[in-house]
Parts: C-alpha cells; structure tokens; sequence
C-alpha cells in the first residue's frame, strides 16, 4: 500500500496540484546573467531602440557614480551626518528605477539613496534622513517610494502588504523592495517572500550581495549556494545576475517586474556587486577586507564595463561619454547649491506629526518647549 | 477614507435591548465596521475559516470573502508587515495577534514602523491599522497565554492603547479603533470575553471617542483607578468596601494613551485618596505612570501617596496559582485600607 | 571579458570554492521515502536485528496512541488543562526518541509531549505545564530535553546554539528541534536554520507537516514545493519523509542524525502526516475540515498501517500485538493514578525562581502574599 | 560556573591611574572576563573582525580566536536564540546588539526565553546571558540609533537591567553582569563612551554588585535621581544650580531592576524635594516607577511632588533637534524650580 501524493493534495490543498510542485523552474541559472562581453550585446545593439537604451544606461551609471561621489564629499564638509554609498553598485541602483513603471512601488533600504534619486526624488529630499534634519524628506506618494529603511529588511513585508493590496483593488502596481545580503538573515525578510509566495503578490525582491553586510562576509552570512537559492523554499521565481553589468541588470529586473506584473508571482532576484567603499563614512573598511580584494573589484567597476563594452560595441563614443560627465556635474552643482543652504529647523514640528491630532499630553509638552524657546529668545534678545 | 463612520443605522426589527457578551459586541464592531467602508480588511492566524481561535471574527470570511478576513501565514512580524503595506495603499487592516505574549515577534514592526511612519513622513503617510490582542489572565491559560503586555505599547509614543471593560465599550471603542486614522493597539481583556450585559447589535451603542476615562462608580472615600479586566474587581471591592465604611469611586481609563488627565484627577480630587489597580507586573507598568502623574497634579489633595495594587513582579504564573497573582477583591481593600485614614 | 565565478569565492569567502555551491545534493527527495509497502521493508526485516526494531517500532506506537488517548481523556475529566493530541502522528513521535542517544538533546514544541515521553521524561512531569500546576515539570538535564516551547519556532535557535556549544566542547552532541508546518512561516524558524547552516551546526530539523497550522491549511501556509526544499537557501541537507510510515521517519531520522553527528552539516526533515484529532481538546476541527479528510487519513493511520504491513511481513502476531497492548493499559494505569494525585501547590513558588537570588522587590512582595496566606488561614481556623 | 569571579590581579607595572574612555573599560572588562573564564563567549553583529561598530569587542577575537568571539549573521533573534543554547549547554554568552533599535527583534526571545526560563524549569535552567545594548541619543544618529528602551526591560520580569555612566562602572558593572547567573540586559550610554575618567586597565577597579545606587553628589535641597547617559547632565544641573541657591543631591541609580529602594529613599528624605531625568520618553517610563515607588515610601517627607524631566512623549527627533527633546540642565533647573520652594 502507498500513500499517494496525489491523495495529500486533494486533502490538504483546495487545488489538486498543490502543494507538491516541481522545484526546477523555481531554481535560479547556475551562473549570473551577464550581457556585457557576451553575444547577447550584440542582439541589444541591434534591435529596435537598443543603442539608445544602452547609452541612457550608461549616462545613469555615470550620474549615478557622481551622486555617491558628491554625498561623500558633503560628509566631509559636515553638510551630511553620514551617508552610505552605493559606489561600486550603481548598475543595480539605477536598474530598479528603470524597471518600475510609475505607479510601481519602490522600498528602498538605507544605502539605497540613488535608485530613490534615480526614480526622481529629489536628492535633497533624499538625503534628509542623512543630513539630519528629518527623517524622511520627501513625499513617499509624489513618486511611490517608501521611506528608506534602517531596520533592515523590515520593508520587505510592506511591499508584499501593498503589492497585494493593490492587487485586490485590480491595479497593475508592482511593488519592488532592496534588500542587502546581509538583510536576507533577518527573520523578516523570511515572512515577507513566504506571505509573498502564499498570496502570490506582484512583488520583486531584489538582493545586492555586495559580499559583506558592514564587516561580515557572506560565507559567515549564508551557507546557501547562492542567495537567489532562497526563492524555492517560497514557491517563487530565483534569479540570479552580475550586479555590474548594468545592461544585465536592467534586463533581469525587467523581467521579473514583468513576471510579477503580469500575475505570475513575485521573483527573487540576487545581483552579485561590490561595494567599492567603507559601510559609511564612519567606517574603516581596512579592517576586514585587503586592498587587493577592492582593487579587483575595481577592474570590474560597472561604469568601466559599460564604457569598455559599449565603446567596443560603437555605441558609446567621446561625445556622448562627455555629455554624460556634463550632466553629472550639473547634478553635483545643484546638490552643493541645495545644501549650501542651511536647513529650515522649527523645534515646535517634534509634536505636529506624531498623532493625527496632538494628544492632551502632547499639547503640554508642546507648551513647556515652546516656553522654553520663547524664554531663550527673550534671554538672547536682551544681549 | 472616514475618519469616524457614524454607526449603523439600527436595524428594521425590535429595539428591545438584548444581552450581549463583549466578544458579540466586538464581532459586530467588526462586522459593521466592514460594511460600512470597503477598505477595512482583517488578517491575522486563523481569522477567516474559523473565526479567530475567540470567535471574534466569526462569519466575517463567510460575509465578505477570504480577501476581506484573511487566514495568513503564521507569522506576526509577516502579519503586521503586511498590514502596513496594505495601509500605505489606502486600506484599514485591522489586524489580529492570537493571544498576548504571541504579538511579542511583531514588536519591531510595530515599534520601528508602525509608531513611526506618520511622524518620519511628517504626516504624509498616516498608518490607520488597528491591532487587536486578545490580553491578560484568569482564563486557566498556560504560560505565555496570560501576558499583559500594555506597558509596552503605552511607553512607545505614536501608538493610541485602548481597553474596553464593558459590551458597550468594546463595540464602541473598537468602532473607534478602526475609524481613527492613527494605529491603535486595541487590548482585548479575555477574562472579558463572555461577560455579558444589556446591549443590543441591532442597536447598537454610539461610537466611543478614543481618550476618555470614564467614572463607573461615584464614592467619597478614595477612588480606584483601573481598567480593562480588572474593572469588575475594583466594583465587587468598591461594593465590599461598603461594609467596612468605604465609599469608593472607580474610574475605568479605557484609552491609556492618550490619557485623560481631566476626568482622572477630578475624580482623585474628589476623594483624596487612590490606589490604582492592574493586573500586569507592577515595576514600570502602567499603574506607575498612573500614580506618578496624578501625584504631580492632585499632590496636595492628597492625604496618602497614590498606592497601586498590581500583579507581582513575576512571569506570569500556571494557571493553578494564578489566583494568588491577580489583583484580587482583599488585596484592594488591603490597599485601600492602608490610605492613613487615621490622619 | 567575463567576470568569473572563481575570482568573487576568492573575493568574499576564505574558501576558494565558495559561496557558490551545487544546489542538487542538498534538494529533498522528489517522492516522500516509504518503507512499509515497498521491497525495503522486506531487507529490513532480512537484516540483522531488524524484526526486533520493527517489533519494537509498532510496540512503541500502540504505546503511544495510549499515551495520547489517556491524555484526552484526562482533559475531559478536567485533569488537565488542555491537550494539543499527536493522535496521528505517533511515529513522528517516537522515531524522534530512537533516533537520539543518550547526551542529545530534544528541543520539543508543544504538540510533542509523546516524543517527550519517549525519550524517557515522566508522564507526569511532561504533563504539568498542560495540567496547570507548574511550567516545565521536568529537569531538561536528565534527560536532555528541553521545555516545550510554546512560542512557535523560538526553539529552533535554542537547539542550534546547544548544538554549536556542543561542537566547541568537543562533544558529540546532536541537537533535534521539532517545528510544526506552520512554524516554518516563522521569522526565528529562518534564522535557526541559517545559524545552524553558516555554524555548520549538529542540528536537525524535524518539521511535522500534518497539513494545517490550528484551522490553516499547508496551501495558505506555504507556497513551496515542499517544506523541506527550505533546506536548499540554508545550504542544508532536506530530506522528505512519509510521516505515518514508523520504519521510514526512524530510518531517514537516524541518518539525519548521523549526517549531523558526523559533521557533514545540519539537516532539514519534512514528515508528511496528520492530526486525526482536533487541535487541542478545545479546537472544533469540524469547522475546517471534511468528515472524508478526517477518514481518508484515518485510513492511513500510522499503527493500522504498521501493524498491517509487519503482520503481511510475518514479523508480528497476535502475541505480540497483545503484549503491545498490555504495556500500553499498564501506561495508560499509571497516568490515572498519576493523575490521581491532586498536585500540591505552593503559593509562595511564584517567588522563587524568578531569580538566582530574589531581589529587595521580590521580597516584599512575597511577604505580602505570605502575610494574605496567614490571614486567610486565620480566618479559615477561625471559622 | 563561577557566580562573582574576583577581579585579576593588578599586572606587573606601574600602579599609577591613567585616563580611560568608557569604551575602554567596558573592552577591558570583556577580556578580563574571558581571560577569568572560559565559558565566556561574545556574539553578535561585527564584534569580531571589526572589534564592533563602536570597538567595544576590539581585539577579542585576535586574542580568543572567531569561536569565542563570533561574528554572526544578521539576525537578532537569531543571535539571541543561539544564545540561549549555548546558555543552556554550559557556556555564558554576552550578546552585543548593534543599536538600541535593533535589539527588538529579539524581543520575544528576550521576553519570552531569557527572562523566563529559569523560572520555567524552577531554577533547573538559569540562563547566564549579558545582552549588551549600546542606547540613547545625544551622539546625531539618525532614525533608530537613538532609542532609550529601558522601560521595555525593566517592566519584564526575571531580568536585571544595569546601565553604568562612570567609566570604572562600566568596567565593575559589566563584570557582575557576566559573572552573574541570571540574565542581564546591560544598556551602555553610547554618547559616554568616548567620556574619561581616571581609570587605568591594569589595576581596574574591583566589581561592583549589581543592584546598589549611589549618590554621586550630596546635597541638602532636593535630590536629582537619575542614571546612564543623564547622570552628567544632572552633574552640570548641580553645579549651575548653586548660583540659584540651590544645593542638590545627584543620585546615580545604575541598577534599574533590582532597584535599590534604600538609598534611593535616604537621599529623598534628606532633602525632601526629588526630580527623576531621563532621555527616554516620560509616558510609562521608567521614571513613573521611579516617582511612584519613592511617593509611596517618603510621602511624609515631600515637600512636592516628585517631578520627572524626560524625554517628550515622540518618537526619537532627527539629529539637527534631538537637543530640544534631550533634557538638559535648565530644563532641569525649571523642574528644581517648581519643588515649591515658597512653602
Ligand atoms: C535590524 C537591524 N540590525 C542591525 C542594523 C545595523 N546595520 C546597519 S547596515 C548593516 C549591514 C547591512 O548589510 P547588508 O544587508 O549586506 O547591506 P549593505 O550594507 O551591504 O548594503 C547593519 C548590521 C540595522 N540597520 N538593522
Ligand atoms: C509565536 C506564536 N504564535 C501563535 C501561536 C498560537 N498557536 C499555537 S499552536 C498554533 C498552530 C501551530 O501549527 P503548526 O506549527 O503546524 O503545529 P501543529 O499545531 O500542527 O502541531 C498557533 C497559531 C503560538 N503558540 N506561538
Ligand atoms: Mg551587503
Ligand atoms: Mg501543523
């Protein structure tokens, strides 16, 4: 006697097929998804509208670059409290904002500040939280995105929550959330691909292994053959792609917010980058990672692939290289004149958003302070 | 989306008030809470097919589908992660967490984001999600079943915490809950559940405002100061008390925060004398916020400090003992007696 | 110019060979392993000691289906306070103890108290924390097995970091946690199994899939193919089971627990089986599932199915199934009288244990209750 | 297990104290404890390789190896849950959260498991964990790396909670933590760890017994009871407040649970006029135990109402305000102020 699959389905499921599936669609290719230096860029090249896309993929990564490269420096001026940048993983920042249609839903984490700028915030607006003087700056309806997340992975859930809510309002949204390799640790990360999996919500994933969450490498992070290897333990699609070569990037990302749009369940995507500088400016990478490591990665910068491959390739020539700088150095222009202006700082705002209205508590506490500061004025105001 | 849905009109048949238990009443909260706006949505374990391991959800998949009461994963963290996600769209989840002590693994979510998101967005993206916990002891419930956790939520500003005593309370309040454009944790008193008192669905009573004590008991010797489960304890005390000469008055809180500073202190004014009763731990529960603040504003109207009468400061005990924890009808009247009448 | 798998191992892990592992050998079988009703059987019953295990197998079966029926029945004289019954799953159960030795330990969740028992605990002392008069009535030293866990998956990291305590000690120790099909859907189910994968921990993992969470069927829990293809994102071993089939949990337990024990890693196990009861005495399990579900696995129940297919093998007579059944009336006595006993109580307990050493609070507070203990006592003299 | 090892021997050379940061102190005490003891293993995020985001681990595991001073996953309930078997097998793990606001993932592991499990197993399982949390504001972080939540663990039973705000405290402190056989959540002022104090690692100061106050300034006019991140502050208060005629005493509590009652009472019956300051948020802080418990024990001696000076009621403010939430010496003085001194 045997006990048949087929009769645990029926009992346990209201679907006959479920919940025994095949595995192997679900599972990720065995090498990541590359196109610079392969055939494949030759078929972009030549098909319809396919040099244009690649030159704007390029003129994003080099705008891109001089984003983390102007944030940086504001630290140094002391005109941002702490930035993390993403250098090193600019193909995968601007991908998201090029695969999301508006409408489409973005959950940033921390160090995610150029796709959000990439989506069209404004960078001042972006940079906020890491200047200080609030903590998200600009209006997550204006352009759809979620307020950078510090906590990590706990965006994760959000997206799924919207994804399927957005869903059953019959809408087209896709929600999209970044997640760090070490991100995928945390026990929420689990439960937002195992609800996403479960609701079949329109969601993406997408995880920039970068190798190391702050110091901790990635073998001390996961034993996992790679982390697009999670996606089957949900029921979902893994996918698995070269974080530096944009042009894979955006290809894949594509996809899988097409997969997810179109009904077919959400997709994990893990682009394997690197993160070219320190955690933050705060940080002394020379601790736990050579200097030959980095200088590796550096020969496979994302911005040098693209303008490698893509000059080889005869779409990419001086002119359009020196365009691209131009806009970068306008747009790092426009961020020092943004904050060269001091900030607008009203103390009396710490009790405006924290309920719908002020609580009777808070009125008071809104009195003492707004005393105080009157009795400072006046104490000033009589020197 | 309402801010505050005025209730049902009653329904065609008997207005005669019937009899209700609070568990009935927080059902039709729910149910005409569903009825009266498309966005509201309950998920959480069991919610849907069963009707919540309490029945509070009972019929309400049956109703308005799978989609509108979800069964999800066995996840807390995942549940209110989800919720939040479904709020910034533009629905009202009003999310279950099974019992007390099983809401702990949501305490991120709710801490970090949920407090949270209006403020960090500076009023942009409001999070109107109500998260019902079924709370406290007395139900012979074995460990981590019997948790009264409020403290916790009433010390993370952001969050409105509210707690009905009564069948009328637990409609209105609930009603209010979900109508109110701010997160409300909402603590069911489960001991509660199938206590029952005169009130009608079919009529329901009107929404209760979130924020006001109310005094459920008139006295002029002292005043107890106390809510949720330990609400009819301190009226059997206070009707005790009469036979030693006490006449107490008893203020039920019904929201901890925000709390209502006016209608507290006039009531401890009255008497000059508190002792404030809950069954959580004692050390840094609510009930020393209670006593700390009416001290600051009643100090000279009072002839004794403000004593509380709490549970230990233990884990919650085995069903067996639990007598021995809970604030009972003897040690109030112990407190009550120790309010240096002889002054 | 490609980048290449190799040079990102050497990049970010101090294996050169690493992170990137072939997923296939860590992926569960396709079909659940059976052994009653295959030829397997047949070479178990050929080898060496193998009818005395089987014999042995099906005695402790019929034990525990007894265990589970007096326990139900003691709620329904309201001797206990609730039980969650593993009616059902008895082989699950027991191949739990016989898969440890001496000096591992058992990390139970709360449905598992017949696994408990079997490994040696008291009936008595299992049962306190569901009569009502103590927590956890054993001492998890005598018999290496921890409290019940009440809190869903929160054992799971307890029995990797044991384990991985263990290994530092140079001990031999294998850890087993035992997790529900809905606790997988737990956040701290995903961080033990990633712990114990990046620690390379002794641990196994067993998850009873007995189709539903309380009313919440395995299709809204999960959407993966099976629950043991969670193993391959932990880069762990999964392995799948036919739950209600004694001789194959024993089998694919020992070798999990082997594998562990030998260092070659942690293992994820799926038993595919059934809770023929409601979920605890005050569950109405009527309200989620059909009649016909109920019967079509009460068809498959694991001691109907054993003693059919030993029975067909000529490895169990009626002797022996009497002999079963004798042992089982001589449990099921001993719990009565057990149980008979009133428990007794002490009050003044709740102070006890709270710390190593009470605090000045706790000390007043007991002499509180001791002064109301006194009083009433008092007062019940008097009367 | 050894429950209070004595502090090692003074090294060879010169006894003269020199200068240390907190952070050093508290570094000194971890190595001291594994050098003393074993069993003693560090976990957490970073703590190995990188010493920790704040260095407080710096060097441990060059000197102990990766196993005794493990880099883990990203996980905290993870962390905190290993924890717990490793506890259980023998070993007495101290647990390093990154940031206060990345501890409450492990918050059911740490209200659920570690404050209960020796009172689950009736003492059969003590659980000799030290979950060392880096909290408060002041240092300009952002969003989630200022939090004060020490009432979250105060309020649960079966914990210690100790936060040193002197630097040869932390070095006395975290000894007795380690060494102590029952699980310490030990909250280190992260804007201190840079402060000095004359301290010298080779003749550290000797363990301090968790559970004892002390009065850091004694004065007659009323008492600042306070403790952490706040106790410099209250210092500065002092000082200024004599322009105003004022003499205060400063209270460094240390130990919030157990609490040290005595000393606590003595200092407020000296001066009959008490103020509690705390950064975190005042509503069910742990400030309300605070003025409860010493309204309830010196009723007769106050003057006044125990006034408490805490952060408001919201949620941690970006860098560029945080010194509007963060109490500050003439908030302080306005508290002192209000003692009614006219009486
Ligand atoms: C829940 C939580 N725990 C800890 C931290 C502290 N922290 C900030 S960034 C970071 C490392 C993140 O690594 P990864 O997810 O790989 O992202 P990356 O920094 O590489 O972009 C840590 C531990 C946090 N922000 N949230
Ligand atoms: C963290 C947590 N959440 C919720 C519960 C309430 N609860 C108890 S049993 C149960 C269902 C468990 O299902 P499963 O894991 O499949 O185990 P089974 O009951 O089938 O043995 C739930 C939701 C709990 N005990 N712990
Ligand atoms: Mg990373
Ligand atoms: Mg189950």
């Amino acid at each position: 006697m045997t006990v048949l699959d087929h009769d645990l389905a029926t009992a346990w499921t209201p679907d006959a097929h479920g919940p025994r599936r095949d595995p192997a669609p679900l599972l990720p290719e065995s090498e990541p998804v590359r196109i610079l230096g392969t055939p494949a860029l030759r078929r972009t090249v030549d098909s319809p509208g396919g040099p244009e896309l690649l030159r704007d993929l390029h003129r994003r990564l080099v705008v891109g670059r001089r984003f983390n490269q102007q944030a940086t420096t504001l630290t140094k001026q002391g005109r941002l409290a702490v930035y993390p940048a993403s250098t090193g993983q600019e193909a995968c920042q601007i991908a998201v904002a090029g695969a999301l249609r508006p409408g489409d839903w973005l959950f940033p984490s921390y160090r995610d500040t150029l796709a959000v700028v990439s989506r069209g915030v404004d960078p001042l607006e972006t940079l906020t939280l890491l200047r200080g003087n609030a903590h998200c700056g600009y209006d997550p309806y204006e352009h759809q995105v979620a307020p950078l997340s510090t906590p990590l992975a706990t965006q994760a859930p959000h997206a799924v929550g919207l994804a399927h809510a957005a869903r059953l309002r019959g809408d087209s949204t896709v929600a999209l959330a970044m997640v760090g390799d070490g991100g995928t640790s945390e026990g929420d990360f689990h439960e937002a691909l195992n609800f996403a999996g479960v609701l079949n919500a329109p969601v993406v994933f997408l995880v920039q292994n970068n190798g190391y969450a702050i110091s901790v490498p990635l073998a001390k992070q996961s034993a996992a053959p790679t982390l697009a290897h999670k996606a089957v333990g949900y029921g979902i699609q893994g996918r698995l792609v070269d974080g530096n070569d944009a042009v894979a990037v955006h290809t894949v990302l594509g996809e899988a917010v097409q997969h997810a749009r179109s009904g077919a369940g959400p997709v994990l995507v893990e682009a394997v980058t690197y993160r070219l500088e320190a955690h933050t400016n705060a940080d002394d990478a020379g601790r736990y990672r050579s200097a030959e490591e980095v200088a590796g990665w550096r020969e496979r910068d994302p911005l040098t692939l693209m303008e490698r491959h893509l000059r080889e390739a005869g779409v990419l020539g001086d002119q359009e290289v020196a365009a691209a700088a131009a806009e970068a150095e306008e747009l790092a222009d426009r961020m020092r004149t943004l904050f060269h202006v001091k900030p607008e700082l009203d103390p009396m705002s710490l009790f405006t958003h924290v309920y719908a209205e002020p609580t009777p508590q808070l009125r008071e506490q809104a009195a003492q302070l707004a005393a105080e500061l009157a009795a400072e004025a006046a104490t000033g105001a009589e020197r | 989306m309402t801010s505050a849905a005025p209730p049902r009109a009653a329904a065609p048949q008997s207005a005669a008030p019937r009899t209700a238990t609070l568990a009935s009443a927080l059902n039709s909260a729910l149910r005409d809470a569903m009825r009266d706006d498309p966005s509201v949505h309950v998920l959480g374990e069991d919610v849907g097919t069963l009707g919540g391991v309490f029945r509070i959800t009972d019929g309400l998949a049956a109703e308005f589908g799978a989609d509108r009461c979800l069964d999800t994963p066995l996840a807390e963290a995942g549940i209110l992660g989800t919720a939040v996600g479904m709020a910034m769209y533009g629905l009202r989840p009003v999310v279950e967490m099974q019992f007390d002590a099983f809401a702990y693994p949501a305490f991120e979510q709710l801490v970090s984001h949920v407090a949270r998101m209006r403020n960090r967005t500076a009023g942009r993206m409001p999070l109107p999600i109500t998260i019902r916990i079924p709370y406290g002891g007395g139900i012979g419930g074995v460990e981590h079943h019997s948790d009264s956790s409020e403290a916790y939520y009433a010390h993370t500003p952001g969050l409105h915490v509210v707690t009905p005593a009564t069948v009328a309370d637990g409609y209105g309040l609930l009603r209010s809950a979900i109508a109110s454009d701010d997160p409300v944790v909402f603590l069911e008193p489960k001991r509660l559940y199938w206590s029952k008192d005169d009130w009608s669905a079919e009529a329901p009573t009107p929404i209760e405002p979130i924020g006001r004590a109310v005094v459920r008991r008139q006295g002029s010797s002292a005043t107890l100061l106390t809510y949720g489960p330990s609400l009819p304890v301190c009226l059997e005390a206070a009707e005790a008390a009469r036979a030693e000469g006490w006449d107490l008055s008893v203020v039920d809180l019904r929201s901890l925060a925000p709390f209502d500073d006016e209608t507290v202190a006039a009531a401890v004014r009255a008497t000059g004398r508190a002792v404030v009763v809950h069954e959580s731990a004692g050390f840094a529960g609510v009930g020393a916020e209670i006593a700390a603040r009416v001290t600051e504003r009643c100090f000279h109207h009072l002839a004794a400090p403000v004593l509380r009468v709490t549970g230990f400061d233990i884990p919650y005990p085995p069903p067996m003992l639990e007598e021995h924890h809970l604030p009972g009808v003897d040690r109030i009247l112990d407190a009550v007696s120790k309010l240096q009448w002889e002054q």
